[in-house]
């Protein structure tokens, strides 16, 4: 709750301070968020999307607070995310099965795709205790490559050597019954994926032993390991879901936001994961909201810079400026604590565990 | 084959370069305990606060080679008055660092290009020129040595060698050093000493913001020439060899070093028939794979200061 | 009377609880002054604001009669008051010279003065009888020797007032002597010591005066040749404390662990336990009776399952478990009370109740199918946390960081009887606690025993050994070099044996 | 075409103020690339100076369909109803915008509107642009044998599209028909005839411009945006120190980019394509309500949609004078220059 608070407040004040760029820049605040908001939520077919820029985010969200979750660091979600997309349009532009099982096939491969080059780290910590955060960044870099020499060497189209050949409809995420309903927009069945795997990893964390455990190796693989748990074991698991996870968002972005692969691309949406997972507090519920506001954020964007002249830089500094703050919070709370001050101090002179009349027998000096 | 080494020497050095003082930056931070990923945000500062600076000076003043050094000093003072943002938040605040760190990095990139924007009228900054490169007299005619290390150097390159025997000495040999490096480990053990662990650490963040920015202006005054918002992943290349050198100054010269020659070579493979014959994937990959296998086998002995990352509040033991 | 150290009606508050309320204690020149309470009565919290580490909300301090604001330890430091703290501080891969002169260093030019600090040093030591090595890596040397460091680093500083939070906690017997007369040493110097303990009987030897806190308030202030073990232990606990263990004979029976030629590596990859075998039979207290380092902790993770063995075997009821995980170990029946709580003992950043099913947590009624039954571990854990006393701000939801380190051994200790282990393996299980909590920690091992299970107790504190064993074990160097009846024994025989003089096998 | 119209505008156009509202949405890299979206922007950026239209850009996030569609519909909605998409990467955009956007105006350029099959479709509202940028290579490669007589020449691409691609092959005709009838001998190896992969590495543009010099290259061909501004610093960096290299800028006149000591220049010449007049004239023929709605232009010699620079410092008078005989023989199709690999370099 407190948390929620925290975040709130500094969402609000980092939407303060970028009005108060834009006054600077002799824009007019009001107007600009108006138009930020609508050009996010106007109609039915931004808000498409809208949910649908949020979608991938909500992944690499997940993938990042849930490797936090059990203490580690995983920056690699953009090459998860490459590998997990890679896998699922290969699967996609080669096989021709009915389209259910050709989207289940394509998901799972985009799974196990991110959830293989999360193992490699996960793996190297757990049994060489290798810095994750330098393995998963060099993941990174060789998932870039891969995918540059992977794509227009057996997926190129006839005339692009930058991308691969288009996935037919059937191969998409994308629904007509979706598309419809929010009126051609790119929303699609990724944001159910999200949805789904935000409640499941919820579950798994707050509810399942598996999480229980997960967590407790996080913070402190020793006491861990007195207990019984296999550390090891646990944490290449970790990074096993935290990368299945940012598989699929990847297959989220490039079978559902797109229809084809790029090469020479690292997906910015790993590290804006980072963000969202922090801004989410770490939790997936929150992380799920998280990723809505980032969202309505970069998809307003557009339309703000063409109503006005706010330039297209300025989301970017409001969303950095309310990651700054959801990072001192601590001011936050500070502040709320002696806004509520009164209430806290007749709490503090009950100690709970002194019994009465104990307190108060001798008396000296 | 030795001809192309000798070729490639020069400039996988320039590339080391701006890593090296990067990393040492890190360094500095992470040994005083804090973690700084912001060193990607921090370079991108520098390199926009020293190509704006050159890019006026230029015009005004007739001193190139000042007018770089210039350059140089205001992406250092930019980069240490930035990293004041991560200072605050993660020692008066006990924010966690990751996300003061990932918020910098976003700051400075979205920030920058906006300023340039406003003041400039472009998200890109050109500067007409930068340091020209120079063969050391006799050091240079040294054979083989002489080819590798003291031909086509920049000032630069030499300044930030200098910067890192300092670093050395400053750590190891110094009053300085000792409190910083015990901040690293025990924050606790170093407040009980008396030390000021909050300046200590407040210290070994904008030595790491000034030494980033100075990393990314390097970046605009020897190859690239122009500021476009971005260092690409430099800054968290950076980080990887600060770990990968095992937050030690020299070993973060072996890494970066590692890293510069490795990428100049993936890079000019293209252009050299004898490399020609491997796989591209294989030589673009092959720095990140080495490094990975590299951590591997140096797993045995991490040097990881011990408390970094860690919020410090007096209270806790 | 002139006292160099005056605090006057001290309060400080924790969340959801007030650590100090109203105490002042005041230090004599010259004098040891004892401050005794129960966990968690706020000694610690007591000492931190003396020595700059919080800040109180009410209250004076003086110092040589001048009111002071002691903001932090620096100016702590300044004021002439140094404390070895209960956990050291010191840097582990910085060497005795660079711990010692950190944050007063000596320089030449711009360089660090190590030769010259390590000769004061060497000075210093020789002249306290500390014998510390000024070269050596913190991370090398001996606790007792790192406490000597730390005791260093005060008299380095100059410190006149001297504060120590339970130095003899870590301590083996002998250090503890030598720690006595490195102390009365001190007072002769005109020094002034503080001491924070459990152990009365340390006080009746050393302390001048004694200052009792309970629950954060004071009680009062004592000469100390006037009272008794029993009348302090009574003032601080507020009930009367009995200190002998009431134990019936025992009545061992089959054997629980068998330990047959074990040998184990220890850190530096040397063998640290050689060739050990042993037996703990049901109904009995095995106690192992060593010097810290002798081989101990290896022994008890080669049984546990936390190290590798690498000859000899071990079997619990009968069944061979050398290499079996961990986990499967706890299955068959082990407990297991750590040496080091807050590292191997407790996630401290879980909650109590969290903690309470550490290693039962995938059992019934804990879990069903994978999934966690919070109402379940909360029943199991407030109950627990009862039956042990374990004090903390918000019960069970307390986050385990925040407890004192008293109350978190006792929950560990309270886990560990739940659950009714065949073997419980108790390292230094009253580390820490006061007379009140050891009396009854000690009372209820004695009930696992009298249920027929088996206890391996081990224990630097010999008194601890010989009260509660039935059979004693002694290790030296790694080996085993005798055993012997707990009931014809006594301190003078296994201290001899513990210093390596063997004695051939009875029992 | 659009030589003759622009020069009819120029005449009545200062002060005039007209209702269009002309948007654009940037490609891959950002607006000041100095090169294909910088030319297309200045193109629009003079029509409203010198015609009135309103203007306005929007970057992206990212190069998807999904992505550039919104930005269009960001356009449309804010009222921006002239659409100016530079590259080829539009095209399923474009194809898609110009049904949804039934009232609004499309140019795209460098490609072709098309669904994903390659089978293009310009619908009335479209507007459909390529350059021939083999041509513009062909001359830049014609004007670099003339000048450096003989030796070695290189090219570094960015990435392999197609309008890269082009000036690429268009440049190797270039070397060898004037190796052929001009009496140069200025050849081009294989290994030196590379695409680095990216748009935006400098350091490596850098360092394989630095291998080919040192392997003996004088000039080097760069179509490679942040590529070859490694590439132009290498050279400055040698000319400094007295070496003699070239560099042979793209899309635009990258004289200036290419300056040292005080008002030399590293670029030899450029080969260059005329986005930003393409862009004036499409706005200033919607304004005259001649917008060639549904028609796919070439731009080339004939048109005057490339060429080189007007101002050629580093090339000598008669070097120029030649260049312009071979322009006028492509012009009237006396020298055809092919758009396709053949037995050319990658
Ligand atoms: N930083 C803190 N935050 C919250 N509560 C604290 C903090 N430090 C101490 N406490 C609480 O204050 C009380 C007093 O703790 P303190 O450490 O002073 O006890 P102690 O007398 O030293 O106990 P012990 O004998 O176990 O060492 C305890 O209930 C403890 O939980
Ligand atoms: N992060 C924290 N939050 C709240 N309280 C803390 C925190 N860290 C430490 N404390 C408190 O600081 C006090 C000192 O810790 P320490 O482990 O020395 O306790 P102790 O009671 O003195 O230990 P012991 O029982 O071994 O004598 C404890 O009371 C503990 O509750
Ligand atoms: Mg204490
Ligand atoms: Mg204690």
């Amino acid at each position: 709750m407190r948390n929620t608070i925290v975040s709130i407040i500094a969402i609000i004040l980092g939407l303060i301070a970028g009005g108060i760029l834009m006054l600077v820049i002799g824009s007019n605040p009001i107007e600009g968020y108006s138009y930020l908001f609508q050009g996010s939520l106007k109609n039915i077919e931004r808000i498409g999307n809208t949910l649908a820029t949020a979608t991938p985010l909500v992944f690499t969200g997940l993938s990042v607070a849930f490797a936090f979750r059990t203490g580690l660091f995983n920056i690699g979600a953009s090459g998860q995310m490459l590998i997990g997309g890679l896998l699922a349009t290969a699967i996609g532009l080669t096989y021709d099965l009915s389209r259910p099982v050709l989207l289940l096939v394509m998901v799972l491969a985009g799974l196990i795709g991110g959830a293989l080059w999360a193992f490699i780290p996960g793996l190297l910590k757990a049994r060489f205790n290798v810095h994750e955060v330098v393995s998963t960044i060099m993941m990174n870099w060789i998932a870039y490559w891969t995918v540059y020499y992977v794509v227009p060497g057996y997926f190129k189209g006839d005339f692009l050597e930058t991308e691969s050949r288009k996935l037919p409809d059937s191969a998409t995420l994308r629904t007509p019954f979706l598309s419809d309903m929010f009126d051609g927009s790119y929303i699609n069945l990724g944001l159910f994926l999200a949805v789904i795997a935000t409640i499941i990893i919820a579950f798994i964390i707050n509810k399942t032993t598996l999480g229980y455990e997960l967590k407790a190796v996080g913070f402190n693989r020793f006491a861990a390991e007195y207990a019984g748990m296999r550390v090891n074991r646990n944490i290449i698991l970790s990074m096993l879901i935290s990368g299945g996870l940012a598989g699929i968002g990847g297959v989220a972005l490039y079978t559902g936001n797109a229809s084809s692969i790029q090469i020479g691309i690292l997906p910015t949406q790993g590290y804006d994961g980072i963000a969202v997972a922090l801004l989410g507090a770490n939790t997936p519920i929150g992380v799920f909201f998280a990723a809505i506001l980032f969202g309505i954020l970069y998809s307003g964007t557009g339309f703000m810079n063409a109503m006005t002249e706010i330039p297209p830089e300025l989301a970017n500094t409001i969303i950095a400026i309310i990651i700054y703050f959801a990072a001192t919070s601590i001011l936050i709370e500070r502040f709320l604590r002696k806004f509520w001050k009164p209430a806290s101090k007749e709490q503090d002179v009950v100690v709970p565990n002194v019994k009465k009349g104990e307190s108060k027998d001798v008396d000296n000096h | 084959m030795w001809t192309i080494i000798e070729q490639i020497f020069p400039y996988a050095i320039i590339f080391t370069i701006p890593l090296l003082i990067t990393a040492l930056g890190g360094l500095f931070s992470e040994r005083s305990g804090i973690v700084n990923i912001g060193l990607e945000g921090l370079m991108v500062i520098g390199a926009f606060s020293g190509a704006l600076t050159i890019y006026y000076l230029q015009g005004v003043w007739s001193n190139h080679t000042m007018v770089l050094w210039a350059g140089l000093i205001m992406a250092a003072l930019a980069g240490l008055l930035f990293s004041v943002l991560h200072a605050f938040a993660s020692i008066n605040l006990s924010a966690n660092q990751i996300i003061s760190g990932t918020a910098i990095n976003l700051i400075a990139t979205a920030l920058t290009v906006f300023l340039a924007r406003n003041i400039t009228g472009s998200g890109n900054i050109r500067i007409t020129s930068g340091f020209s490169p120079s063969d050391i007299p006799v050091l240079s005619s040294i054979p083989i040595i002489g080819d590798l290390f003291f031909t086509k150097t920049y000032p630069t390159t030499w300044f930030i060698l200098l910067v890192l025997i300092i670093s050395a000495f400053v750590l190891y040999k110094t009053k300085f050093g000792l409190r910083l490096r015990s901040c690293g480990e025990y924050p606790q053990a170093a407040e009980a000493a008396g030390v000021n662990v909050r300046r200590i650490r407040y210290s070994g963040v904008l030595i790491s913001g000034a030494f980033s920015g100075l990393g990314g202006a390097l970046i605009i005054v020897t190859y690239a020439g122009e500021f476009t918002g971005t260092v690409s992943g430099l800054g968290f290349l950076a980080l990887a060899s600060l770990i990968f050198g095992q937050w030690r100054p020299l070993g973060i010269l072996a890494a970066t070093f590692f890293f510069g020659f490795a990428s100049t070579i993936a890079n000019v493979s293209q252009v050299i028939p004898e490399l020609a014959v491997f796989p591209p994937i294989l030589l673009k990959t092959f720095p990140y794979i080495v490094t990975l296998i590299a951590l591997v086998v140096f797993s045995k002995s991490s040097q990881a200061p011990k408390a970094a990352g860690e919020t410090f509040d007096s209270g806790k033991r | 009377m002139s006292y160099v150290v005056e605090m006057l009606n001290i309060r400080k508050e924790f969340p959801g609880i007030v650590a100090n309320d109203n105490i002042s204690l005041s230090l004599r020149k010259g004098e040891i002054h004892a401050l005794l309470g129960e966990n968690g009565a706020g000694k610690s919290t007591l000492m931190g604001v003396l020595f700059g580490m919080y800040q109180p909300e009410k209250g004076v301090i003086k110092v040589d009669g001048k009111e002071v604001r002691i903001t932090n330890p620096n100016v702590a430091n300044r004021l002439g008051i140094g404390m070895v703290h209960q956990h050291f501080k010191l840097v582990d891969n910085f060497t005795v010279t660079e711990n010692i002169i950190l944050g007063s260093e000596p320089v030449k030019g711009m360089v660090l003065d190590i030769d010259s600090a390590a000769k004061k040093i060497a000075e210093l030591s020789k002249h306290y009888g500390l014998n510390v090595d000024p070269h050596a890596k913190i991370e090398d040397i001996s606790v007792g020797m790192q406490q000597r460091v730390e005791i260093m680093k005060m008299l380095y500083r100059e410190a006149e007032v001297l504060i120590f939070d339970e130095p003899t906690a870590v301590l083996t017997p002998v250090e503890i002597k030598e720690l006595m007369k490195i102390m009365k040493n001190l007072i002769k110097e005109g020094k002034s010591i503080i001491i924070i303990t459990h152990k009365l009987k340390e006080i009746k030897a050393v302390a001048d005066r004694c200052t009792v806190i309970r629950r954060g308030k004071s009680i009062g202030t004592v000469n100390v040749a006037e009272a008794s073990e029993a009348s302090l232990a009574e003032m601080m606990v507020g009930r009367h404390v009995s200190f002998k263990v009431d134990k019936k004979e025992s009545t061992p029976s089959d054997v629980v662990l068998k330990i047959d030629g074990v040998s184990v590596k220890n850190n530096r990859k040397v063998l640290g336990v050689k060739d050990v075998s042993l037996e703990v039979k049901k109904g009995e207290i095995l106690g192992i009776a060593g010097v810290d380092g002798n081989g101990q902790s290896e022994l008890v993770e080669a049984i546990t399952g936390l190290r590798k063995v690498e000859a000899g075997r071990i079997f619990l009821n009968g069944e061979e478990i050398t290499n079996l995980p961990i986990k499967s170990r706890i299955q068959k029946g082990l407990g297991h009370i750590p040496e080091d709580r807050q590292k191997r003992g407790l996630v401290l950043d879980y909650t109590m109740e969290s903690n309470m099913v550490l290693e039962v947590y995938n059992k019934q009624p804990f879990s069903k199918y994978g999934l966690l039954n919070m109402p379940a571990i909360r029943k199991y854990a407030k109950n627990i946390l009862q039956n042990f006393d374990v004090r903390s701000g918000e019960g069970a939801a307390s986050i385990a960081r925040t407890l004192s380190g008293g109350n978190q051994q006792k929950a560990i200790i309270g886990r560990e009887l739940e659950l009714d282990p065949d073997l419980l393996i108790a390292v230094q299980p009253t580390r820490g606690l006061d007379v009140g909590s050891i009396e009854y920690i000690h009372r209820r091992l004695i009930e696992h025993r009298d249920k027929g299970k088996a206890v391996l107790l081990v224990s630097l504190e010999l008194d601890e050994v010989l009260q509660l064993s039935d059979r004693i074990a002694i290790v030296n160097n790694g080996e085993l070099v005798g055993e012997v009846k707990a009931s014809e024994t006594n301190e003078n025989e296994v201290g001899l044996m513990m210093a390596g003089v063997g004695k051939e096998r009875n029992v | 075409a659009c030589g003759s119209t622009g020069e009819q505008v120029t005449g009545d156009g200062e002060g005039k103020k007209a209702d269009l509202r002309v948007g654009m949405v940037t490609d891959a890299g950002t607006i000041d690339d100095k090169s294909f979206n910088q030319g297309t922007w200045e193109g629009i950026k003079k029509a409203e100076d010198e015609l009135g239209v309103t203007t306005k850009y929007l970057k992206p996030a990212g190069t998807t369909e999904a992505e550039y569609l919104k930005e269009i519909g960001n356009l449309y909605d804010a009222d921006y109803k002239f659409i100016v998409a530079p590259g080829f990467k539009f095209e399923t955009a474009i194809f898609q915008a110009q049904d949804r956007y039934e009232d609004a105006k499309f140019v795209i350029l460098d490609g072709n509107p098309h669904s994903g099959d390659f089978k293009p479709v310009v619908k009335d509202n479209t507007v459909a642009v390529f350059f021939a940028e083999h041509e513009s290579g062909f001359l830049a490669g014609v004007a670099a044998a003339l000048e450096m007589k003989e030796g070695e020449a290189g090219f570094i691409g960015g990435m392999e599209i197609p309008a890269v691609q082009k000036f690429n092959w268009g440049f190797q005709q270039g070397l060898k028909y004037a190796n052929e009838n001009l009496d140069t001998n200025v050849s081009i190896k294989a290994e030196n005839v590379i695409y680095q992969g990216s748009f935006d590495n400098t350091a490596a543009g850098g360092q394989i411009a630095a291998q080919m010099y040192d392997r003996g290259v004088k000039v080097i061909f760069t179509a490679a945006g942040g590529v070859g501004v490694g590439a132009i610093n290498e050279a400055k960096t040698r000319a400094k120190g007295g070496e003699e290299v070239w560099i042979v800028g793209v899309d635009v006149d990258q004289y200036q980019d290419g300056i040292y000591e005080g008002d030399k220049s590293v670029i030899l010449t450029s080969a260059m394509k005329k986005l930003d007049q393409v862009a004036f004239d499409m706005i200033q023929q919607e304004l005259d309500g001649k917008f060639p709605g549904g028609e796919t232009l070439t731009f080339d010699a004939k048109n005057d949609g490339i060429g080189l620079p007007e101002e050629n410092p580093n090339l000598s008078d008669d070097t120029v004078s030649k260049v312009k005989e071979v322009y006028e023989k492509i012009k009237s199709d006396e020298i055809k220059v092919s758009g396709e690999q053949g037995d050319l370099l990658k």
